[in-house]
């Protein structure tokens, strides 16, 4: 169901597919799909005039789905990369993050650099799984990759590894969320580095104008700011994310 | 009836029919005996084809088996076989048993099928278990049950295969007694036994059969009485 | 341990949901699988060898192979190569049922062979030519043999449409671990799942063995 | 499509390790597996039913769930309340043994079952005690019965390992999922995989026939 | 030797032995005959214990089976049984079916156990295939086998239960050989069979069973030449 704009007329529903296991930006409420990303792809799409469906497929899934065009959009907190690019499109950027450290209170990692020997858990296939590799090598021994960042957490909460490493937001909401876990997260702007996410779209995808425009309106006319706010309780930086355009 | 030219059958490089020549005329009853294991059932598989024939030729009623233009299924149903561990179908009534022949491969109707059957069933002495399940039988109504199943296609010739030989003693008597009435009508019979009552009473001819071949060949009483070759004699020996 | 009987309840209405589902594709896999299975099994029952030769090949295929593998495959890549799209529920289904029918096709081998040669041979005495044999003794025979290792079957289903869950189809392990997810507890949610499964498997399985039961005495 | 070699290159010494593992993890099944499924045959045999209850219900929970359930509960909730911190390949192949000895089990009461009662009517004539008949007459006969099955039971759980990628032990199909994700490509890990997974299954299962034919002739 | 008070046997509401009443001599061949169903079978694995009894006494050498205190492995030592189905144990040689009870039950060295056995093995005629496995030899070679193991634990009676009914005819004579060897050497025997010329020649005593009764009593001459009941006069007209 890849859209086929008519020309003029009526347009298709764009299939959105997400990895609805990565609360705030999408996780699921009682069977419900919720979160940053679901409104705001919704948003963007109103914006742009295409009817959308959201679709929890998993992480992995996701990448394969726009490769072979069986979707229309990505959204599920993906970072632009550079390695991405050469494989699908990005919409602009419409989200600033990086990656952060999730470990117990009163772990001895107080860096990324003290992550050195210790067992991490990441979730396959991500910007922290490259960031650890990067550090540590690849397919290191004590490298867990997980089908989603649940259960890394959850490995990470059962004693299996002494680290898990996601994006900020994700992870600090967690560890607010969760304060009987007993878990705290560390930055390290120091090693990780900025993170811009986009809406993935297969490569070539005509709609990649359209919903840039829509992004860079949404940005613009308070529509965004409003979600942001709704979402995280502060205000976004929207000038950072235009400068990255 | 029945003429049998250099019949060879093998089992990969096993030999187990040398060279049987035998003719059966009609009317004729025909007793086969022999140690296990010398051919007798193989024999009587390869006239009615549920063996493939590896030399020398089957003849039933002039009609070559080896012929190519020969129709096998018309000329199976000429000949009924009976075998020792009777092979009903266990799924089917007594009567159905006998009815599913005729109707599928003669195309009578149910009717017609049913009515004969019925009256195959009073010959055997069955009439009363044709509504039962082959597996509510004993052995001996089986075997009877069996029998009515083969005539039920009008054979003109039967071939037995040790009819009574999985039958507690006590039910050997019936089966054989039909098969005595069956050759009092006339039919042309072969018949694979050990029952030697039987071959003496209605047998016209026994053959013995020793590693594939037909050692000797004679009436009953001058074959039981008076066995020309060693095997024979000492295969004769054991058994009586 | 603390456990968190509310969640349970929280969570039921999707159990019940997800539990629907996996019935549902078990139920489709099972019958499609049957059909195929019957028609793969023929195939490579074939005299001649070279023409069996692609379902003995089906058959090594679906049976040397983890069903995680290919359920993914049909869900990444066989279905959209028809559909221009995925499907998670149509490719399940499709997962099981062509699994199932390397299965069947083997249980149908057996029932065949399970038969008496004896009953071939005096269908054949009788003047039936091999089909007739075939429809009118032989098979009525197999398949009632072929009931339970179907049954079996049925079971193996239910169990192995829960990898359905990794292509995010929502039968009852995607719900338990969407509930796992979204608490970040082991407990509560697998071992509802893992109640419901037994539930569903045991009693089909008593289903099963009361239904032999009546067929060994029929 | 273009199929890039050069990955699957690149990614074969991990497939190796991961093929290694995954036979590991699954001979380790296996051998626990048999030595469990012979204990709990037997409790399953014994007369008094009450005690033979636990046993059944082993049986009935292992052979009446999905492994992923299994795998899932044992790593994440049964491990980590022992020991305090998870550990994948104890939980893996804790999994396999405990979930194939409930197979195992029913392989030994089946082959068993499948010595004609007459040899224990005659070892018993004889005057040996039921023991005696036991581990003299009958159990030297089941065992050679039971060799197929379990062989059959082996590739099973080589299939059943691949789950094992999903606690995030590096078996054969986690460098499959590692290579999806690092490189974002389906075809060249699944397939590969795949492909392993035929290898392994099918060459096990020729051994296994030609087993089979040596024991028949013997 | 044997004695047997108002045996009952059922299974579940199937009561297949009603009240036998038997006693057996030292050195005496008793034969038992009936029709399939009647609890012959039954009758001889009660004695055996190999099923357990529901009512009555058996006595072997004054020993009561039913008493707790009785070591049954060891009675059982001294009752040799003789399957219809042989029941040899497939997975060892001729010589080792006949060692390992005579080396587990009785201890005995395997040296003293296999020259014994090997002494058994030329009295049933079965020296040459002391290394044989089971599987090769023919029915009538596995049941002389058969008959070894048993003597082979030296037991004072013999139990035989349709010995030569799963054989080829010609078989048949080298089994019943054997056994009338026994007999005459003064062996306590209890024989279920058939064969009537068996019977005659060394049977003391044959017993007519029907229905879980013994229907009737008497010298193998007096009982086939002239029966008394009427149900006995039927089987007899039927088998003989
Ligand atoms: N389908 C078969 N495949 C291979 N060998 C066979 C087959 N059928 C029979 N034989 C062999 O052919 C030989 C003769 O067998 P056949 O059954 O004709 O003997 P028989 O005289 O009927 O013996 P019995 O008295 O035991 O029935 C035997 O050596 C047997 O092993
Ligand atoms: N283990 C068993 N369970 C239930 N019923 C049994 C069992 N063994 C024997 N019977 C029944 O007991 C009755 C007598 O059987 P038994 O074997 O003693 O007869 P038999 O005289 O030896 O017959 P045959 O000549 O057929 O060997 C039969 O009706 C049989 O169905
Ligand atoms: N959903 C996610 O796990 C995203 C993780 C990270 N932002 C990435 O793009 O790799
Ligand atoms: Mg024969
Ligand atoms: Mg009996």
């Amino acid at each position: 169901g890849t859209s086929k704009t008519s020309g003029d007329g009526e347009k298709k529903t764009l299939r959105v597919v997400t990895d609805a296991a990565y609360a705030p930006f999408e996780y699921q409420d009682k069977g419900e799909v919720v979160g940053f990303d679901i409104d705001f792809v919704k948003a963007v799409a109103k914006e742009a005039g295409y009817p959308v469906k959201v679709e929890n497929v998993g992480w992995d899934p996701v990448f394969i789905e726009i490769e072979g065009k069986t979707a229309d959009i990505a959204i599920s907190a993906i970072t632009i990369t550079p390695k991405r690019l050469q494989t699908y499109d990005f919409t602009v950027p419409y989200f600033l993050s990086k990656n952060e450290i999730l470990v117990p209170k009163g772990s001895p990692i107080k860096s990324a650099k003290d992550l050195e020997g210790k067992k991490i858990a990441v979730q396959n296939g991500t910007t922290g799984q490259e960031a650890v590799e990067k550090l540590f090598g690849e397919n290191n021994d004590k490298l867990k990759k997980f089908e989603n960042n649940n259960l890394a957490i959850l490995e990470l909460k059962k004693g299996g590894v002494d680290a898990v490493v996601a994006d900020n937001t994700v992870v600090e909401t967690y560890v607010k969320n969760n304060p009987n876990d007993n878990l705290v997260f560390i930055e390290d702007d120091g090693t990780f580095e900025k993170e811009f996410y986009g809406l993935l779209l297969p490569k070539g995808s005509k709609l990649k104008a359209d919903l840039d425009k829509a992004v860079n309106k949404l940005l613009e006319n308070g529509t965004y700011e409003k979600l942001y706010e709704k979402w995280f309780k502060i205000k976004p930086d929207i000038k950072i994310l235009k400068e990255q355009q | 009836m029945i003429e049998v030219k250099n019949l060879k059958k093998s089992f990969g490089t096993n030999e187990v029919l040398k060279d049987i020549n035998v003719t059966v005329k009609p009317q004729e009853v025909v007793v086969v005996i022999g140690p296990s294991g010398s051919g007798k059932s193989t024999f009587l598989r390869c006239i009615n084809m549920l063996e493939t024939i590896t030399g020398g030729h089957v003849f039933i009623d002039r009609t070559d088996l080896m012929d190519k233009k020969t129709d096998i299924n018309k000329l199976r149903s000429e000949v009924g076989m009976v075998f020792q561990q009777f092979n009903l179908f266990p799924h089917k009534k007594v009567i159905e048993n006998i009815m599913l022949a005729p109707m599928k491969v003669r195309k009578l109707s149910a009717e017609t099928a049913r009515v004969k059957g019925l009256e195959l069933l009073r010959k055997v002495g069955l009439v009363d278990k044709a509504e039962a399940y082959p597996d509510s039988l004993s052995g001996g109504q089986k075997q009877r049950a069996a029998i009515a199943r083969a005539l039920a296609m009008e054979p003109s010739i039967m071939l037995f295969d040790e009819p009574t030989s999985a039958l507690d003693p006590e039910m050997v008597g019936e089966v054989l007694e039909v098969m005595k009435q069956l050759a009092r009508e006339g039919m042309t019979m072969v018949v694979v036994t050990h029952e030697m009552g039987f071959a003496k009473e209605v047998g016209d001819r026994v053959l013995f059969m020793d590693g594939g071949l037909i050692v000797e060949e004679n009436t009953p009483k001058e074959l039981f009485d008076n066995p020309q070759e060693e095997r024979t004699k000492a295969f004769l020996s054991k058994v009586l | 341990m603390d456990f968190r009987w509310d969640l349970i309840v929280e969570y039921a209405p999707l159990f019940l949901k997800g539990t629907l589902l996996t019935i549902g594709l078990s139920v489709a896999g099972i019958l499609i699988g049957a059909v195929l299975g019957l028609l793969i099994g023929l195939g490579k029952m074939m005299r001649k060898k070279l023409w069996a030769l692609p379902f003995r090949w089906y058959i090594n295929f679906f049976r040397g192979t983890p069903f995680m593998v290919q359920i993914l495959l049909i869900h990444f890549a066989v279905v959209p190569a028809f559909l221009d799209t995925t499907n998670g529920i149509l490719a399940a289904i499709l997962a099981l049922s062509l699994n199932s029918a390397a299965y069947v096709s083997e249980i149908f081998r057996a029932g065949i062979q399970s038969i008496n040669r004896g009953q071939m041979e005096a269908a054949r005495s009788l003047g039936m030519t091999h089909g007739q044999a075939m429809r009118y003794v032989i098979l009525p025979q197999a398949f009632k043999r072929m009931i339970p290792p179907l049954g079996n079957e049925f079971i193996v289903l239910i169990k192995d449409s829960s990898l359905a869950a990794l292509i995010a189809v929502p039968e009852l392990m995607y719900w338990g671990r969407a509930m796992q997810g979204q608490y970040m507890r082991a407990w509560e949610p697998y071992l509802t799942a893992t109640v419901i499964y037994l539930v569903l498997t045991l009693s089909l399985s008593s289903l099963l063995s009361l239904l032999e039961k009546r067929l060994a005495t029929e």
